[in-house]
């Protein structure tokens, strides 16, 4: 068993070791902080298939902007102690049940052909810098202007839900 | 006139605009004076239409067709027949003995209740005269709404659920031949405009007819029509909604829904159905005659036993238009042209029950035989004018619908003698509860409640006398009308498969 | 691609109007001369191909002459939504600039969801019309409902979301071409890939969403409620045919030539929407709430143009997109100017508002879809193509059945103008201003005509 | 006018105008001018009828057409009349008598307010209008025209005094069984039309056509025929009405009731012949029920104390012997009848209507007795009247009762059974008659003193007709002397052209012998009646038997509790659970269930999102396991 | 490597984010759950691409397999886009009702 997949088993594990975790903690912040090493673990994979922006990117914009933001609001709400009465164990079961049974018929569809299509790992450039930069700038440079859009209206949004008056 | 303007848009145009119109006219009395009016000339114009009937020299008069919705391949397209025209007359013949019948009647809102009025007589007039099965449909519809809104403004105590139900009923049946027309059309051949322009397929009855349908699509898409049909007429058992809205409905309105509207699903069976689904319709006949028959004889049982006088004659009306459907299934020469003329006579004399009983009801306020009696020592004329009437509707000689049932129950008899044996009964029990209804109503002593009523007026009498020349001109020289009508039946049997 | 950039731009003017003008009615103006503007560009785009912008979108965006004149009546209806109810935008809250402004934003992505040819512009067209309109619904700051709305609203979507997400992940996956452009997917022979089936139905369920096809319509009746009427009138109309256009965008150019290996599922979700929503419709009280489900009733028939991609289907769908938004808008600036939203709250309406009442008629009657209506020629059309589709005529039975029973719940309204007596005053006298009288008359007759006369807009789809 | 028979039509045409003067006028019509209008068009038509016969008689006859009432390729029906022995024959009895009884009815309706009385005589002439149709159609669709006419007008003067609502009853309850009848006639015609597609006699009745006839179809046919007559002529089962029917005023028992209307059915038979000869069958049937009715009707007759209704029940017994004649092929002998019951019962229907008036409108003959002596025409000529029907020799019943009675017995096999039954029937009717007669002329007056007071004679206008009558009951059976008594039936040569007379001629020996018996059995049923009734004192409360004659063998009751009753619950049960519970029940049924659905269906949006993306997820579930394992 | 390996584990993240979104009550959490279902379709992304990286087909466009990234790059934004609105709304919420649990949102039903 080579390096790659010892590393991709270890990420994984950890990636959906922790993504429970943060299902199954009661506290808010705990939840939190698993997701963040969840996002590590993610990076980890990005790395692995030589993404190296993204590996980046995810980093600093969920790890680093998103989750702190989170944590923020959570610490002003301070939620962290436990406000969650009575839970509703029937449709805990029901839930559980059916995400699962959804994750089996998918699965079950997909792995049903045996012809092994292989995934290019640690080499390749498509996942650096430079090309996605060309590329983000030259091809998807209109997509790029209009998401701007999306923050912009973000930003209205923020004024108008929170602004007091 | 001809190339410029022709008869079937006049009978349509003139009420609809003389309707609008009496909206935006704040005085009743204008209104009604305009309702009078307006429809007296569309009867003058139905009229007129009678000296032009000859198709091929007056075909400029009699039909008419604009490019409408082209690339779909409909156009309006409008054209008077002979059934047409007949039932176009009943039309225009019934709404001036109603308004004028009736005009004693104050309704609260009076500019609506007239425009409504007339806004029904045009979608009647259309459903009479179009030859798209688009347009068809749209008058079909445009026929019910201001029904819709008439009975549930100016109608009894339960108005407004009796007639939702009756709409939405109605609603229902005609959407369901929407699906018809559609999957029809699907079927029917390239049809060529006369500007040139084609479309794949076309909303025109000849394309209706040129259709290519197999025998297993005609079967259930006979049933598509005929319930729609069926519940307008109505046939049982799709009869319910019908005496409840005739009891609730004011009552110029019922005499539009019994006197003409019924009409509209039977002339859909002479229009529509038999042409497009010969096939169908010949394999179904005796299905649709038993359940009209059993209809015929339900509806006279029910009638027996009624005490309200209202819902008597409407299931009175269902046997009568149970006969008329049967026969016209029946499909032969006799049981056709029976139906044509009955199509007419059954108008007349159904309205001009409705005019006695609307006379009694407004003067005494009750429509319960049980409390009437004695009438015909108060109003002697009203009383000989019901007792023709009513012996009319039960078919007596010498008045226009023995002709009718004459036919129509000979003809059953050719297609099966058990048929007419069935339908027969229904001689004796309309006997049985008309002479019922007469007697405990104008004969015997008055009572608290008949005392003070007064005889007919002028105008009563008026439209009361149309209706019983009518009756006797129909009834001795029936030959005219069948004269009239002819070819259009042997057209009908023409296309028995 | 004149409408894109407009709208954005318009959008970011309508912002700073909001920052530095103080008056409320000059925003309302400026956003009234923002959207004929877009209106009037669009148009000429479509008459004569003009284009401001020439920038290259390598083939990202498509415009032709149907989405451009999809467009054209969104807009048009978008003009008529300010006209009739831009008023009501003022009395939401202070923000009237921002409000506007977001709603510009909205159109912008709308203007994406119409024409994008590529999976990215379709989320992201899809993004920036929902993130705009969590913001709308949330708008009304005090009102609790509005906050539930939002939150349900936004949860919810952001799940759509990522559905959507991992649906374009799949499609992707599955594409062997390795390209995003919805018209260069490889769908194989036969049965396609099974990775493309699994992202078909992923964004299948995204857009059901959107468009709030049961069983995922679960938000629409919470949100439409819970907002503040006057933009629930925005959403439930022209957000929801754009979304719909862009289903349709997407199934017709991306699938359309397996459509026979996905229709059946377009069956079931179209007969369970009309199920639903005329359903649940009938025992309403509140007539906010019951138009909520009416909408759900009316994205059933509108399901019936996926269910047939044809040409009735596309011009049905236009066409009914009209006739909906028209009569919807119509509807609901009535219905926001009454004192109170239950059925009985239109009791006597006829007596002292005619014109109101008259209209109103119109709206619904065209709504259940009466001959003579707009409303009538598009449930025609769309019903004709599922005929002519041919695969199931009962499908066209049950969708005419469930037409009938939805008279069923328009006319209660009707019944109560009508034939019901006044206890209360319905609508301020003071509110009603001839123009806004006017107004309705117009999109009254627009309705009408409309419904006599469809060429009038169907014969821009083929220039 | 060379050419009477140009005219004909105005035989019918003169009472509808008077019907027309007197039914619209009839409010400016003094009494005396209505009155004169209405016998006097009548008068007319029978001097146009006597002519006519003349002419007929003188071998005329017509055919004519006058307008297309139907024509249709698979039916042409004209309004056409036709003239020939047998319809001249009829046109003289209905104008005659109805002539007589318009005059009559002058006197008899003269306390009537003027209105009523024109209203009465529009009636009258109606009713002579449809009559006149009736014969002298020249189809079955004219004939049935006129058939449905004259049952309406019996209608109308059944119920003439509408107030009372026994008599509507009546009226309608005569309306509905003639319905009963005419659907019969009805289907026979239908029958017709499908065979050959005419309903003209010539044509009918032509060989060709005949040919076409299955003998079904003629069973069929002439069954459903005579179930018409038999609501017309009022025999078993349908007679119930008749009795009834003596609610009307008495002149229009007369006319209707007894010499015109209820022979409606011997004539439509009689007119049919052609096909009846043929169906052995129906013959047999005709035979038997017109001598159930005899019998049970005369043995009605024996307990009735209502002067009108043992006239009445003597009707319906008379009308039995005249089935019986047409049954046993005795056309001529049935016909023959017609003419002289014609006379004398109207005779003593006037007769008892001249009582009645006398006796203030009293009709119980328990309360009269020993009128003779006040009013000696009426007394009379009822007295000759009960002679004439008993069948004393020399009056003109004997002819015409013998002449059947002989043809009965004439009858191959069980001719004699039926001889017995019918001369038994005239014993009976003997006995009842005079029964009648003794208890109201004879003995001493049982009524209240202010009656007793105000007994008179009856105006001229009363007597004139009873004595032209009486004398015609005596006459009257001289046209149909049998050649056994040396005459030789001018009545059977006339009618020779259209009817056959009876086919099986008896020895004179035996008619003499037969004459012989009748006539001394009924002179002792008569000297019967006078020890039993010449000074009656009213009879004890009838027992047994009795009290079943009495009762009318209780027909009324069980028809009531066999089809009345049924009925009228059946329709109840289909108006209330059928109509309400059943058919509108499940209308309305949809609509409950949809709005129930409803309820349940919102409760489904409680407002959760966990719930509601949990029902997404189910959702997405279904769709994915169709697309990838369906 | 597989991409079925791939495809398992992503499916597996995402499932989990589901069933976090189907159990959990407290809106941040919920919301986090989505952000994780972004992610798995993110990781997802990336591996096709690499995936297509390898594939023989013909390349459809000079940036075929760069086109994957840049738009796992874009839900990145709009996801930063939506985290910004999503927990404005919760606050404002929060200052409402003093809860960010989600089953006491139910002033709208039915």
């Amino acid at each position: 068993m080579s390096v790659t997949t010892l590393l991709f088993v270890l990420l994984s594990a950890m990636a959906v070791g922790s993504a429970v975790m943060m299902l199954l903690s009661k506290n808010a912040v705990k939840s939190i902080l698993w997701l963040i090493v969840v996002f590590f673990a993610i990076s980890g994979h990005y790395i692995l298939l030589n993404a190296q922006f993204l590996a980046i990117v995810n980093i600093i914009v969920y790890a680093g902007a998103i989750m702190v933001l989170f944590l923020f609001v959570v610490m002003l709400m301070n939620l962290n102690s436990e406000a969650e009465p009575v839970k509703n164990y029937r449709l805990h079961i029901i839930g559980i049940v059916s995400g699962g049974s959804l994750l089996l018929i998918v699965l079950a569809a997909l792995l049903q052909n045996n012809r092994a299509q292989l995934v290019q790992m640690k080499i390749g450039d498509q996942g650096l810098i430079q090309n996605l930069g060309k590329v983000l700038f030259t091809n998807y440079v209109l997509p790029f202007e209009i998401a701007s859009v999306l923050f912009l209206s973000a930003m209205v949004g923020a004024v108008v839900l929170s602004k007091r008056s | 006139m001809g190339s410029y303007i022709t008869f079937p848009e006049l009978l349509i145009w003139l009420p609809l605009l003389a309707g609008i119109s009496c909206f935006f006219m704040k005085k009743g009395e204008a209104a009604k004076t305009m309702a009078i009016l307006a429809s007296c000339i569309v009867l003058a114009v139905s009229v007129g239409s009678f000296f032009y009937t000859d198709a091929a020299q007056y075909a400029s008069y009699n039909t008419v067709n604009y490019y409408w919705l082209k690339h779909i391949g409909s156009s309006f397209f409008l054209g008077l027949d002979e059934t047409g025209r007949l039932l176009t007359f009943l039309t225009a013949l019934s709404f001036p003995i109603i308004f004028i019948s009736t005009q004693k009647n104050n309704y609260k809102n009076p500019g609506a209740f007239y425009g409504l009025m007339l806004l029904t007589m045009a979608g009647l007039m259309g459903v009479f005269v179009a030859i798209d099965a688009l347009v068809f449909y749209f008058f079909w519809e445009l026929a019910l709404i201001p029904v819709y809104f008439l009975c549930s403004r100016w109608g009894g105590e339960q108005r407004i659920q009796t007639t939702f139900k009756f709409f939405v009923y109605t609603f229902a049946g005609s959407l369901l031949m929407l699906v018809g027309i559609m999957y029809v059309y699907m079927h029917t051949p390239q049809r060529m405009f006369g500007d040139g322009s084609v479309s794949d397929h076309s909303f025109a009855l000849q394309s209706f007819m040129g259709a290519l349908l197999q025998p297993g699509e005609q079967q259930w898409l006979f049933w598509l029509f005929f319930i729609a049909f069926a519940i307008k007429m109505p046939v049982f058992p799709f009869h319910t909604w019908q005496p409840g809205t005739y009891d609730q409905a004011p009552t110029a309105v019922t005499m539009v829904l019994s006197g003409v509207m019924v009409k509209m699903g039977l002339f859909g069976v002479i229009r529509w159905l038999i042409p497009i689904l010969p096939a169908a319709t010949s394999m179904f006949a005796n299905l649709v005659i038993i359940l009209c028959i059993i209809g015929i004889i339900y509806a006279s049982c029910i009638a027996m036993v009624q005490d309200n006088l209202k819902k008597l004659v409407a299931y009175s009306s269902i046997a009568h238009i149970g006969l008329m459907c049967a026969s016209l299934f029946a499909l032969n020469e006799l049981s056709v042209q029976g139906a044509v003329i009955q199509l007419f006579s059954h108008g007349i004399n159904i309205i001009g029950m409705w005019i006695v009983i609307d006379l009694l009801e407004r003067q005494t306020g009750v429509k319960h035989i049980s409390q009437l009696g004695g009438v015909a020592q108060k109003a002697p004329v009203l009383t000989i004018f019901l007792v023709i009437i009513a012996l009319a509707n039960i078919a007596l000689p010498l008045t226009n619908a023995f002709v009718g049932e004459f036919l129509m129950f000979s003809g059953l008899f050719k297609a099966n003698a058990w048929y007419a044996v069935a339908a027969g009964l229904s001689i004796i029990l309309a006997a049985v509860y008309t002479l019922r209804m007469i007697q405990k109503v104008f004969y015997g002593e008055t009572n608290a409640v008949t005392a003070c009523v007064k005889d007919i007026s002028f105008a009563e009498k008026a439209s009361l006398g149309v209706i019983v020349v009518f009756i006797f001109l129909l009834g001795v020289m029936p030959q005219h009308i069948i004269e009239f009508t002819k070819e259009a039946v042997t057209a009908l049997i023409a296309l028995k498969k | 691609m004149n409408a894109i950039i407009f709208s954005a731009i318009w959008g970011i003017v309508m912002m700073f109007s909001g920052a530095f003008i103080e008056s409320k009615k000059t925003p309302r103006y400026l956003a009234i001369a923002g959207i004929a503007g877009l209106f009037l560009l669009n148009f000429l785009e479509l008459y004569s191909g003009t284009v401001l912008f020439a920038i290259d979108t390598h083939d990202m965006i498509r415009t032709n002459s149907f989405n451009l004149s999809f467009l054209a009546v969104v807009f048009g209806s978008t003009l008529l939504y300010f006209l009739l109810s831009g008023k009501d935008v003022e009395r939401v809250g202070e923000h009237v600039g921002e409000y506007f402004a977001l709603i510009f934003f909205v159109l912008c992505g709308v203007a994406l969801s119409a024409t994008f040819n590529t999976l990215l512009f379709l989320f992201i067209g899809i993004e920036i019309i929902s993130i705009p309109l969590y913001i709308l619904t949330g708008s009304d700051k005090r009102n609790l409902k509005s906050n539930e709305a939002a939150l349900k609203y936004f949860l919810m979507g952001a799940f759509s979301t990522g559905i959507m997400l991992m649906g374009i992940a799949f499609i992707y996956g599955g594409n062997s071409n390795a390209s995003f452009f919805i018209n260069n997917i490889q769908l194989g022979e036969g049965t396609m890939p099974v990775m493309i089936a699994v992202g078909l139905v992923l964004l299948m369920v995204a857009l059901s969403f959107k468009v709030s096809a049961a069983p995922f319509h679960f938000w629409t009746p919470d949100v439409y409620d819970g907002s503040p009427t006057v933009f629930t009138s925005f959403m439930s109309t022209i957000v929801k045919v754009a979304a719909f256009f862009a289903f349709l965008r997407l199934f017709d150019n991306a699938f359309g030539k397996v459509q026979a290996q996905w229709q059946v599922l377009i069956m079931v979700l179209t007969i369970a929407t009309l199920l639903v929503g005329n359903i649940t419709a009938i025992f309403q009280q509140s007539v906010k709430r019951m138009m909520a489900y009416s909408s759900i009733a009316q994205a059933g028939f509108m399901m019936l143009a996926l269910f047939s991609l044809n040409d009735w289907g596309r011009e049905g769908l236009v066409l009914y997109s009209a006739a909906y938004c028209v009569a919807t808008i119509g509807f609901f600036s009535i219905l926001i100017k009454m004192n109170d939203y239950t059925i009985d709250g239109f009791n006597g309406l006829a007596r002292q508002q005619p014109l109101l009442a008259f209209t109103a008629t119109v709206f619904l009657l065209s709504l259940t879809g009466i001959p003579l209506t707009a409303g009538f020629m598009g449930k025609f059309y769309l019903l004709m193509s599922a005929v002519q589709n041919g695969g199931n005529t009962l499908l066209v039975v049950v969708a005419v059945i469930f037409a009938a029973i939805s008279a069923y719940y328009y006319f209660r309204v009707i019944q109560a103008m009508y034939f019901k007596e006044a206890n209360t005053v319905a609508v301020n006298p003071e509110e009603i201003s001839g123009g806004f009288k006017f107004l309705l008359a117009l999109s009254a007759a627009i309705i009408l005509l409309l419904g006599i006369y469809p060429e009038f807009l169907l014969g821009w789809l083929y220039r | 006018m060379s050419n009477i028979l140009e005219f004909v039509w105005l035989i019918p045409v003169l009472p509808l105008i008077g019907f027309l003067i007197n039914g619209l006028g009839r409010n400016n019509l003094s009494k005396g001018l209505s009155g004169i209008i209405g016998s006097g068009v009548v008068l007319a038509s029978f001097i146009i009828s006597v002519l006519v016969f003349v002419q007929v008689k003188s071998g005329g006859s017509l055919d004519n057409s006058y307008f297309d009432f139907i024509n249709i390729s698979s039916l042409q029906l004209g309004f056409e009349f036709k003239v020939d022995v047998l319809s001249s024959l009829f046109l003289l009895i209905i104008t005659g008598v109805g002539f007589l009884i318009h005059v009559y009815s002058t006197a008899y309706m003269h306390d009537e307010p003027a209105k009523d009385f024109a209203k009465y005589f529009s009636y009258l002439n109606l009713f002579v209008f449809s009559m006149l149709l009736l014969v002298m159609g020249g189809n079955f669709v004219i004939m049935f025209i006129g058939w449905e006419g004259v049952g309406l007008c019996s209608y109308l003067l059944i119920g003439y005094w509408y107030k009372k609502e026994e008599n509507t009853d009546a009226a309608n309850k005569a309306f509905v069984m003639n319905r009963i009848g005419d659907l019969g006639f009805l289907l026979a015609v239908f029958w017709i039309i499908a065979k050959i597609g005419s309903v003209n006699y010539d044509v009918v009745f032509s060989a060709a056509s005949l040919a076409k006839f299955s003998a079904t179809d003629i069973t069929g046919i002439t069954l459903l025929l005579f179930v018409g007559a038999t609501g017309k002529s009022a025999q078993i089962p349908l007679y119930t009405w008749l009795p009834d029917a003596m609610a009307g005023p008495t002149p229009v028992s007369a006319l209707i009731h007894a010499a015109t209307m209820v022979t409606a059915g011997i004539y439509m038979i009689a007119r049919s012949n052609a096909l009846f000869s043929l169906s052995e069958f129906t013959m047999t049937v005709i035979t038997i029920i017109g001598l159930a009715t005899a019998l049970l009707a005369a043995s009605i007759a024996i307990r009735q104390n209502d002067i009108k209704k043992v006239l009445a029940y003597s009707t319906v017994s008379q009308l039995g012997f005249m089935f019986l004649a047409l049954g046993t092929g005795n056309y001529v002998a049935a016909v023959f009848h017609v003419l002289t019951h014609a006379f004398f019962k109207a005779l003593m229907f006037l007769g008892s209507g001249s009582v009645i008036h006398a006796m203030g409108g009293e009709q119980d003959i328990r309360n009269m007795g020993g009128l003779h002596k006040h009013m000696k025409i009426t007394s009379v000529t009822f007295l000759i009247g009960c002679l004439a029907i008993s069948g004393i020799p020399g009056l003109s019943g004997f002819f015409s009762k013998d002449e059947i009675l002989a043809g009965a017995f004439g009858v191959h096999g069980y001719g004699k059974v039926i001889y017995a039954i019918a001369l038994f029937t005239a014993l009976l009717t003997a006995f009842y008659m005079f029964r009648l007669y003794f208890i109201t002329f004879t003995g001493k007056f049982r009524g209240t003193h202010e009656q007793e007071h105000h007994l008179h004679e009856s105006p001229a206008a009363m007597t004139i007709p009873l004595v032209i009558l009486a004398v015609l009951s005596i006459v009257g059976g001289y046209i149909g002397v049998p050649e056994a008594l040396g005459g030789n039936h001018a009545l059977a040569q006339y009618l020779s052209p259209v009817l056959k007379s009876a086919a099986h001629h008896l020895e004179h020996s035996t008619e003499y012998i037969l004459m012989a018996l009748s006539t001394i059995l009924v002179v002792a049923a008569i000297l019967f009646a006078w020890m039993k009734f010449k000074n009656y004192q009213g009879e004890g409360e009838a027992t047994g038997f009795g009290r079943l004659l009495q009762n009318k063998w209780y027909v009324d009751e069980i028809y009531t509790a066999v089809v009345t009753k049924p009925l009228a619950a059946l329709s109840g049960l289909l108006d209330r659970v059928v109509e309400k519970k059943g058919i509108d029940g499940f209308v309305n049924g949809v609509g409950r269930a949809v709005n129930y659905g409803s309820r349940q269906l919102r409760l489904v949006q409680n407002g959760q999102v966990g719930v509601y993306v949990l029902l997404m997820v189910i959702g997405m579930l279904v769709l994915f396991f169709i697309q990838l394992f369906a | 490597m597989d991409i079925k390996a791939y495809l398992v584990l992503s499916l597996t993240l995402f499932t989990i984010g589901i069933i976090g979104v189907l159990v959990r009550r407290n809106a941040i959490l919920v919301f986090m759950c989505i952000e994780l279902m972004l992610n798995a379709v993110n990781l997802l992304m990336v591996a096709f691409s690499k995936m297509h990286a390898v594939s023989p087909v013909m390349k459809a466009s000079a940036t075929y397999a760069s086109d994957a990234q840049i738009f796992v790059f874009f839900i990145m934004v709009v996801a930063a886009a939506e985290v910004s609105v999503g927990l404005a709304i919760i606050v404002m919420l929060y200052r409402n009702t003093h809860s960010v649990d989600i089953n006491f949102l139910n002033r709208l039903k039915n």
